[in-house]
């Protein structure tokens, strides 16, 4: 990993923000490069004093695995939601569920309610103020609890290993 | 010796007394008097000259345009009324010296007085018909302020502006008549207007020329019907009124019919309305002289019917009347003047000027009686005194008139009750208050004047008494000179003696003298016939019809102008559904040449949309965050239209500003009331569709018309230059920044202004917050919801790498400095939603007007870059560099006015929403508070 | 191929957006209203992307990408007020 | 042998006929659930991915007509995946804020959605397990 | 390359900027730079106005973009006086901000200066959409300078005025757009120089633009229908703000005098002079009006804005009467209205000030401190506006009505004289009752019944009055604005000329549009390399 | 294409000012934003609408868009924004200070909310 220097406040930012330069540039010429690299420093020493929690990555490859498996559900979570509409006579039995939260820094609980809101069935719908609990939306969900134990090792573990360990 | 300075003497040594001390009186008078003793020998210097036949005109250019130049003139009329004006002007600075009290402002009553005589001067000097307009009007003034002198009077005050108002309107209309009278003539050379007598009298418009001219001249001499203000112009200290009834004010009403009697008289029309106006003046006047019980309110009815015996002279087409006319002018101005100064000293005196109270008064003051005595003797008509002779020529010249026709009999009949009923108010005037029994209580011990007080008065009675006797040793010479110029062609010989043996305007003398005394005798019926009739104040009548014209204004202007919006749109749009809607009705076909382009679905769904939500919007305009989001719906389509028709610099320009103002109109759904509430009527809500409707016909029109047209634009100059001249490939953008990169200039600057005067609003504003939201809810206690938190830091860094790849891409792709700077503003505006004010300002040290007005200057400084190569405000240069590695650089100066764009959109935007947002934070109605209200 | 596939596309978004439209209008409720409002946003991201592709021009892809930016920005705006009442505190 | 313009094409008009179904079914998601929250996983899950398929479709395209790879289009669609969960949780939130009514059988039984209970209510409740 | 042309835009843009830059601190550094640029303001306009007598019409080309391409501004003796004219006002109304009422708020020096940009930009525009631009600057400035000080009616008035003009602004587009959509060009010697070729089915179309435009000018310089949010607003203004604004109106006169003798003038064939008709009925209207206003007022500021009412409709005759002699003679009436109204503004206020609880009310009250002076100033102030000798509203008024042709005369003449009548009536009942009708007044007239004088009492009162007393910078800004009158009547004979050779100048289209384009010349020629 | 182009500019300058003609000043700031909305649709097209022709020079002469109403458009969506910013506060301010969102201020006929 890259380390933090005072000029380089949050390096995955930095990678991220050239990466992007490119990516809207379309081009990997050395200009570009120089402009990117200029960018993906200055706009971080500009931001930061408006990140209020830094995440910090620990595991990088766990990330990545988390990354693919949330696209996977999403195309399941995709299937099901239309499968549901198309079919109007389909019995749903839609249930407000309390997620006790674990994890506890900022940016990786909005990390998880977003994947809670993007995967099947699903949406993310309140956190309470004392970040303790989540409000879910479930569109069809029997068994309440198999879904908060599908959530919590699915996807909120991982989280708690990447970033929070 | 310049002419000019009989009139500046005055004027400007009107100066001398405001400057001198209000203490010392005697200086104050003498530096007064000096100017007009050295204009009265200015005059006596061309004198001579002038009784010799000779008139001096000067002129000095002054205003070519309006054919008015500063051309003065000395003929024998304005000689006549120059030494009147300068010679009693003198003895009432005398006479005043000792009747001002020492609470009284001497300083401002003289210079008053001087400016009063100046202005009095240059009307009988003005050889120009608009300089003659430009002191007539002068006179108005000056006598208001004379009159409302002591202003501490409602009398004075009342009395002084209906003056004004009277012989102001008077003024407007012989302005018109005057620019008439040019317009006839050609010139405003008053020569040659005297001298186009047949092509004046010949011109349609002589009647309404003439008309404007005598209603001027009529209110100034308060001919009948407008003789109503002078009476209360004698609120005036008794020098003004003095003045005023002798030698100006009103003499200049029969100065301007003598002086435009060349060219004006000798037609019907002025016999008739000159003529008849004087007889019915004359007879008005004298009648209400004789039932006045305040010494001044019968000496000013006697002017007014001595005015009225002088127009009627003027009005007879007659040589000798108008002559005879002239006489009694100076015989009047020296009587009157003599008699008001007695007035003055009775009242001075005793403390009173009711005739009731007074009687016997030669007793303390018998060189005040002898004053009034000669004074009222010549006003009578006695024989031997200065008013006996006009008296007996008006007697004379009367039996000759046509002006009845058949009833021409009545003209010496009325002419004789005339001066009968002069003989019987004189003797009532110098027998009621000087003689007839013991003295009464008086308010005040009366006491003789000071000598000096009296003297003037004294000199008047001699000169009156002089000129009875010796009429023709006096006179001849300056009525024959004052006839010259008042007279088409030479004054006839003149045989002014006193008696010419036995006749019959004699016998009508006679009978005048003794009738008069009789009706004296008998007066008492005269008052109880008079008791009939409800006595009517002019002064509470005109009063009473100005407030009520004020009254009726304001209903008019309240109904009119009843401080609603909407009225005024309601004309706004009905002036342009006239004018412009009145025009395309005009259009024979609507539709131009050019072919129609084929729809397709994507469209017609866009333009429904479109105008779905912009019906939802008008409709569901009550409930306010419905109709919001509809037009926000119409903005994204609106945005969605300009990138489907090529446009994709306006499109992204409207989405960013359609997001911003959807956040400014958030916040003011939350600071303004919640609800509308339903105000306007099926009525009024029907009137306004219909409005609408076809003003939006009106644009649809316009808009179909001229996009079925074919145009030849200038816009191809900017595709073939925008590389080679603009070095940029948006032209869109060049024409931003470089061909008409002032417009964006003043656009960035309207943005800066915005936001400054937004900040200037937002001072010291105490705003409403509801405490719950329109269906009564509590607001949610999640200030600051972490997962929005936490999103908006990750966006703001991507959004300030948008910013400068759109920054950077303007010049030659969609894009720019204002779009970049919506971006970066509208990411830190996510950052407020999400944090508040409090922690976003803790952690931007900088404020935001230095930041826009900074953008402003950078697009300026720009600009002005190019001054300093020799070249126009915002020119541009373009430099190409090559550098290692990075291969070739083009750098555009506009880029840096792009730059300042941006700067100014950041900034401005910020200060909007930030400062809007600042004012809430410490103040936010808690839901604690609310529950314990409840 | 792909001019069928880019006008089914097309014909499918144009739908999809008239349905959001009848969302917006029916409500009932404002959090249905503002939800067909963002659905409307991100549909249009994709009617841009089918019309540049139409054109075969990517001179719109700002306007997509500002969209996808301007359009949440809105929604969050709007969801604050229902929640807050003042968007700025 | 199908050539590689040819399949890249076919893949091409996969997503855009992809992302217009989704995006459809999501728009009727939108219309025909029957309640908000029901109604908020459609446009929320489906129109996203519907409009990330036309954006990879359109960078498939553009990579095949223009000279290089398009891959600006992935910005959008990943600016799109990080926005739509919190949009679609603050719509959530604002809709629980204000009780929207729920369809008949959702089990319901949190502390926000109780009449008389307030959102503070529910934090409350979480401090009482 | 001759920069003059563009300074009395850039002069006051960049002071403006940077007095915005410093907004708080003490006041003393921001009016000395406000003052100065001002007057340096003044100093470049008279330069112009020098340079414009030659006759000449001299343009500058932003950007070094040719017309009728780029954007240029053009110095003709119109402009040149009408810039002139502003800077004059502004100095006086300036002086006055700068004792005190400059401080009531934040930035007020950096928005005179904008709106100073904003007024000479419109008046030296030779662009149509530039034109547009500058009056939004203005407006905006307007509005805030407006909102200068608070309080409710600012805030009431303020609204409506700010709504009203945004319509106008609307208006302003489609018109502008109608006439770029049939004629093609925005440059208005070259809109002027195209329109008679313009075939009849779009002649239609740019009459209706025409019209819209004639409909945005005309509420801008506050014509009958649409002048009913001026007397509110103006009313409500901070003085020195009141005060030039009175130039704001005479924006609108500018522009409707300018693009209706130019674009639509007499070249323009069956457009020619389309305007001037209905400006000369409405007109006439809006004269009677404004003299039922000033009979109908309750305060002595309401009082003044009708006086800007009557003026308005006094220029808008004379644009009306469409003659050379009709059009010299309303632009020596725009120079003395605008300086005297601005003057009686900033008098008003003092008035108001020293009358204490009674302020600008027609109603009796405490008398003001300074009689002599401020009645004096009234008076002439007074007699100015209501076109009484020998001040210069006289010869102003003189001028028009002289300028009227036969049929003109029967209509503007009664109409004319009225309402001065009625400006007579109600300011001497005005006067009469500020000045005379006082408080103090019956105390003196005990006194003068009495006959003595407490000297105790008096001594007492001049202590007070010392406070109260109108200090040399506001006399300076008054005297500079009021004293413009006499000077006017005295030097009305080189103003004439100058009024007269510009209104020769603004019937000559052909002449205006070649200085400007040259015709002959293929157009790609013009298209210089920066 | 054309005649939906002016209905639709039409039915939104129509809209927006009937709101205009509101008696509050919110319906008036919103009915205002719609005019705008309207005029800047009218003056964009008063250069014609052209389909897929962006003023992008590309090189080669193509049939383009005419540049000259865009950019005005686009300084009048701005110059708009800054008026409507303006307009929007002033409406906030007379409602604070007037006591009443009626543009003629001159109706108290809400219950006075808290206010700070
Ligand atoms: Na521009
Ligand atoms: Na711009």
């Amino acid at each position: 990993m890259i380390p933090v220097r005072p000029w380089l406040p949050m390096p995955l930012l930095s990678v991220l923000l050239l990466a992007m330069w490119l990516m809207l540039q379309q081009s990997v010429s050395v200009g570009q490069l120089l402009l990117g690299g200029f960018l993906a420093l200055v706009i971080p020493l500009i931001t930061r004093p408006f990140w209020e929690s830094q995440p910090t990555v620990k595991r990088p490859w766990l990330l990545l695995r988390y990354v693919l498996r949330v696209l996977g559900d999403i195309i399941v979570a995709n299937y099901e939601v239309s499968k549901l509409i198309l079919n109007p006579r389909s019995r749903m039995s839609p249930v407000f569920i309390e997620y006790p939260l674990e994890l506890e820094e900022a940016f990786t609980i909005t990390i998880l309610a977003s994947t809670i809101t993007l995967t099947p069935g699903t949406v993310s719908a309140h956190l309470r103020l004392d970040r303790r609990t989540l409000v879910v939306h479930a569109l069809n969900a029997e068994d309440v609890q198999a879904t908060i134990d599908r959530i919590h090792h699915r996807y909120e573990r991982p989280l708690k290993e990447i970033f929070e360990c | 010796m310049p002419l000019l300075l009989i009139v500046l003497l005055p004027l400007v040594g009107g100066l001398l007394p405001i400057m001198s001390s209000n203490e010392r009186r005697g200086a104050c008078a003498a530096v007064a008097a000096a100017p007009v003793l050295i204009a009265l020998a200015v005059a006596l210097y061309y004198a001579g000259a002038v009784l010799d036949g000779e008139v001096f005109r000067q002129a000095y250019r002054w205003i070519p345009a309006l054919d008015l130049s500063l051309a003065l003139r000395l003929d024998g009329l304005s000689l006549l009324f120059v030494l009147l004006i300068l010679g009693i002007g003198l003895l009432i600075i005398v006479y005043a010296r000792y009747y001002l009290l020492a609470s009284d402002n001497a300083p401002r009553f003289y210079a008053f007085l001087l400016l009063f005589m100046a202005a009095m001067l240059g009307i009988v000097m003005a050889d120009n018909l608009l300089l003659l307009w430009f002191f007539w009007e002068l006179t108005s003034l000056s006598s208001f302020l004379l009159i409302g002198y002591w202003y501490h009077q409602s009398e004075a005050r009342k009395g002084a502006r209906m003056a004004l108002t009277v012989t102001g309107a008077g003024g407007l209309a012989l302005l018109a008549g005057l620019l008439l009278l040019g317009r006839i003539v050609g010139s405003y050379d008053l020569q040659v207007v005297l001298d186009s007598r047949d092509m004046i009298q010949a011109d349609p418009r002589y009647l309404p020329a003439l008309l404007l001219v005598l209603l001027g001249a009529f209110t100034k001499s308060a001919q009948f019907p407008f003789q109503f203000w002078l009476p209360h112009a004698m609120a005036a200290p008794t020098p003004v009124s003095a003045f005023l009834h002798s030698a100006t004010m009103v003499k200049a009403g029969v100065f301007l019919l003598a002086r435009m009697h060349p060219a004006l008289a000798g037609s019907p029309e002025w016999l008739y309305l000159v003529g008849l106006t004087g007889l019915a003046t004359m007879l008005y006047g004298g009648y209400f002289a004789l039932l006045k019980y305040d010494l001044k309110g019968v000496l000013a009815n006697s002017t007014i019917s001595q005015l009225g015996l002088i127009t009627l002279l003027l009005g007879l087409n007659n040589q000798i009347a108008t002559v005879a006319a002239l006489f009694q002018i100076l015989s009047h101005a020296l009587f009157k003047a003599a008699l008001f100064m007695t007035a003055g000293i009775v009242d001075h005196e005793t403390g009173t000027r009711d005739i009731r109270k007074l009687q016997g008064l030669w007793r303390t003051m018998p060189l005040v009686a002898v004053v009034a005595v000669v004074a009222g003797a010549s006003l009578a008509g006695v024989p031997y005194f200065s008013g006996f002779l006009p008296k007996e020529m008006l007697l004379k010249e009367s039996l000759d008139t046509q002006l009845l026709g058949g009833l021409s009999w009545l003209i010496p009949v009325l002419a004789t009750l005339g001066s009968l009923l002069s003989v019987a108010y004189t003797i009532r005037l110098v027998n009621n208050v000087f003689f007839q029994g013991p003295m009464p209580e008086l308010p005040k011990t009366p006491h003789a004047p000071p000598r000096l007080m009296i003297a003037p008065g004294l000199l008047l009675a001699a000169l009156s008494l002089l000129i009875g006797t010796l009429p023709a040793l006096t006179t001849t010479a300056l009525l024959t000179a004052a006839g010259n110029a008042a007279l088409v062609g030479d004054t006839p010989e003149l045989h002014l003696v006193v008696w010419q043996g036995f006749s019959l305007p004699l016998l009508m003398s006679a009978i005048a003298l003794i009738g008069g005394a009789a009706l004296y005798w008998q007066r008492k019926y005269l008052f109880a016939f008079q008791r009939q009739f409800r006595a009517r104040d002019a002064r509470l009548l005109f009063e009473a019809s100005v407030q009520s014209l004020v009254h009726t204004t304001q209903r008019v202007i309240d109904t009119l102008e009843n401080g609603s919006l909407q009225r005024y749109m309601l004309w706004l749009v009905i002036t342009i559904l006239g004018l412009v809607g009145g025009t395309l009705l005009d259009a024979t076909e609507l539709r131009g040449p050019l072919p129609l382009q084929p729809l397709d679905g994507v469209v017609i769904v866009g333009a429904g949309m479109a105008i779905f939500a912009g019906l939802a919007t008008a409709i569901l305009h009550r409930r306010r965050l419905i109709s919001l989001l509809m037009l926000s719906i119409v903005g994204l389509m609106t945005s969605l239209a300009f990138a489907r028709f090529s446009a994709p610099d306006v499109a992204l320009t409207q989405l960013a500003v359609e997001v911003v103002t959807m956040i400014l109109l958030m916040l003011a759904l939350f600071f303004l009331p919640q609800r509308t509430p339903k105000e306007s009527g099926a009525a009024r809500i029907l009137r306004d569709v219909l409005l609408a409707t076809a003003f939006g016909g009106t644009v649809a029109s316009l808009n179909f018309a001229v996009l079925t047209r074919p145009l030849e634009s200038i816009s191809q100059f900017f595709i073939a230059n925008s590389v080679p001249g603009g070095g940029g490939y948006n032209v869109v953008n060049v024409i931003l920044v470089d061909f008409r990169g002032f417009d964006t200039l003043g656009e960035i600057t309207v943005l800066c202004i915005a936001a400054v005067g937004i900040y200037k609003l937002l001072n010291r504003l105490r705003l409403f917050m509801p405490s719950s939201d329109a269906e009564g809810r509590p607001w949610s206690r999640d200030r600051h919801p972490l997962i929005l938190i936490s999103v908006s830091q990750t966006i703001l860094p991507l959004a300030l790498l948008v910013s400068a790849f759109i920054f950077l891409r303007g010049h030659n792709a969609p894009g720019g400095g204002f779009i970049a700077g919506l971006v970066t503003a509208v990411a830190l505006i996510l950052l407020y939603i999400a944090h508040g004010v409090d922690w976003c300002q803790r952690r931007m040290s900088f404020q935001y007007q230095p930041i826009a007005v900074a953008g402003v200057g950078l697009a300026t400084l720009t600009g002005l870059g190019s001054l300093a190569l020799g070249y126009p405000f915002l020119t541009s240069a373009i430099g190409t560099f090559y550098l290692p590695l990075i291969g070739k650089i083009k750098l555009v100066t506009t880029t840096l006015f792009d730059l300042g764009v941006y700067l100014t959109v950041v900034g401005a935007t910020l200060m909007i929403l930030a400062n809007l947002g600042k004012l809430t934070t410490t103040h936010r109605p808690s839901k604690q508070k609310d529950k314990e209200k409840a | 191929m792909l001019d069928i596939a880019l006008w089914i596309s097309l014909a499918l978004f144009t739908a999809a957006t008239l349905l959001t439209l009848y969302r917006a209008a029916i409500g009932p409720d404002l959090p249905d209203r503002i939800l067909a409002l963002d659905t409307l946003y991100v549909n249009s991201i994709a009617l841009i992307v089918l019309f540049g592709i139409w054109l075969n021009d990517k001179i719109y892809f700002e306007a997509a990408l500002l969209i996808a930016m301007l359009g949440f920005i809105s929604t969050v705006a709007v969801c604050k007020y229902l929640l807050r009442g003042d968007i700025i505190e | 042998m199908i050539g590689f313009h040819t399949a890249m094409e076919g893949v091409i008009a996969f997503f855009m006929v992809a992302g217009g179904v989704f995006a459809f079914i999501g728009a009727l998601g939108l219309t025909h659930l029957r309640d908000f929250y029901m109604r908020l996983h459609g446009p929320t899950k489906t129109t996203t991915l519907g409009v990330g398929c036309v954006l990879i479709a359109s960078m498939g395209y553009f990579s095949l007509v223009k000279e290089g790879l398009s891959y600006q289009e992935l910005l959008i669609t990943v600016f799109l995946f990080i926005t739509a969960p919190v949009s679609a949780h603050l719509l959530a939130k604002s809709a629980l804020h204000q009780k929207l009514p729920r369809f008949e059988p959702t089990r319901d039984d949190i502390p926000e959605l109780k009449e008389q209970g307030e959102d503070d209510e529910g934090e409350r409740a979480s401090r009482q397990p | 390359m001759d920069h003059l042309i563009a300074l009395p835009i850039l002069l006051p843009l960049v002071a403006g900027l940077g007095l915005l830059l410093n907004r708080e601190g003490p006041a003393t550094p921001r009016r000395v730079v406000s003052l100065v640029a001002t007057a340096l303001l003044l100093a470049v306009c008279a330069l112009l106005l020098v340079q414009s007598a030659d006759g000449t019409i001299r343009y500058y080309a932003l950007g070094d973009w040719q017309p009728p391409f780029g954007i240029i501004l053009v110095a003709d003796r119109l402009s040149a006086l009408m810039v002139t004219l502003t800077a004059l006002l502004a100095l006086g109304s300036l002086l006055y901000a700068s004792a005190g009422n400059d401080e009531q708020g934040s930035n007020f020096h950096g928005l005179f200066q904008l709106q100073l940009m904003g007024i000479n930009g419109a008046f030296l525009t030779g662009d149509l959409f530039n034109l547009f631009v500058f009056f939004e600057v203005l407006l905006i400035a307007s509005y805030s300078l407006l909102m200068h000080g608070g309080g409710k009616a600012r805030i009431h008035s303020g609204f409506h005025y700010v709504v009203l003009n945004l319509a106008g602004s609307a208006l302003f587009l489609i018109g502008l757009g109608v006439l770029y959509g049939t004629i093609g060009t925005l440059n208005m010697a070259d809109m002027a120089a195209k329109v008679p070729g313009l075939d009849s089915s779009r002649l239609v179309l740019a009459k209706a633009g025409a019209m819209l435009l004639l409909v945005v000018f005309g509420l801008k310089s506050a014509i009958l229908p649409l002048y009913f949010w001026l007397p509110r607003a103006y009313a409500a203004a901070a003085a020195p703000v009141a005060a030039l604004f009175a130039i704001l109106t005479k924006v609108g006169i500018y522009a409707i005098l300018r693009v209706f003798t130019l674009i639509f003038g007499a070249q323009a064939g069956a457009l020619a002079y389309l305007a001037q008709p209905w400006v000369w009925w409405l007109s006439l209207a809006t004269l009677a009006l404004g003299g039922v206003g000033v009979l109908s007022s309750r305060d002595l500021r309401t009082q003044v804005a009708y006086l800007i009412i009557i003026s308005v409709g006094t220029l808008l005759a004379g644009i009306g009467m469409n003659s050379i002699d009709a059009n010299a003679a309303l632009l020596y009436y725009m120079v003395h209205t605008t300086l005297v109204t601005g003057g009686l503004f900033l008098l008003v206020d003092i008035i108001a000030h020293q009358r204490g609880k009674a302020g600008a009310r027609i109603v009796r009250g405490r008398a003001v401190n300074q009689t002599a002076l401020l009645g004096t100033l009234f008076f002439i102030g007074a007699l100015t506006v209501a076109g009484i000798p020998p001040f210069s509203g006289a010869v102003g008024k003189a001028l028009v009505l002289k300028a009227a042709t036969a049929s003109q005369l029967v209509w503007l003449w009664p109409v004319l004289l009225i309402s001065s009548l009625a400006a007579i009536v109600a300011l001497s009942r005005t006067g009469s009752t500020l000045f005379w009708r006082t408080s103090g007044g019956e105390r003196r007239r005990e006194r003068h019944e009495s006959g003595e004088r407490d000297k105790e009492h008096e001594r007492d009162k001049d202590s007070e009055r010392g406070q109260r007393r109108v200090g040399a910078m506001r006399t300076a800004g008054l005297l500079l604005l009021l004293g413009a009158s006499p000077l006017l009547v005295i030097f009305a004979g080189p103003l004439t000329d100058f009024t007269s050779a510009t209104a020769d100048q603004l019937a000559d289209q052909e002449a205006y549009i070649r200085s400007i384009i040259e015709r002959e010349a293929p157009s790609d020629a013009t298209g210089d390399e920066p | 294409m054309e005649a939906l182009f002016s209905m639709t500019t039409g039915v939104l300058a129509a809209c927006g000012l009937f709101l205009a003609l509101r008696g509050r000043t919110f319906p008036v700031v919103v009915g205002l934003t719609l005019l705008s909305y309207a005029v800047n649709l009218f003056l964009f097209s008063m250069g014609g609408l052209t389909t897929g022709g962006a003023a992008l020079i590309k090189g080669q002469g193509g049939d383009y868009a005419d540049p000259l109403p865009q950019a005005l458009v686009l300084t009048a969506i701005v110059i708009g924004f800054a008026m409507t910013a303006f307009s929007v506060i002033l409406a906030i301010r007379a409602r604070s200070d007037l006591g009443s969102d009626h543009v003629n201020g001159n109706r108290l006929d809400e219950p006075r909310e808290e206010s700070s």
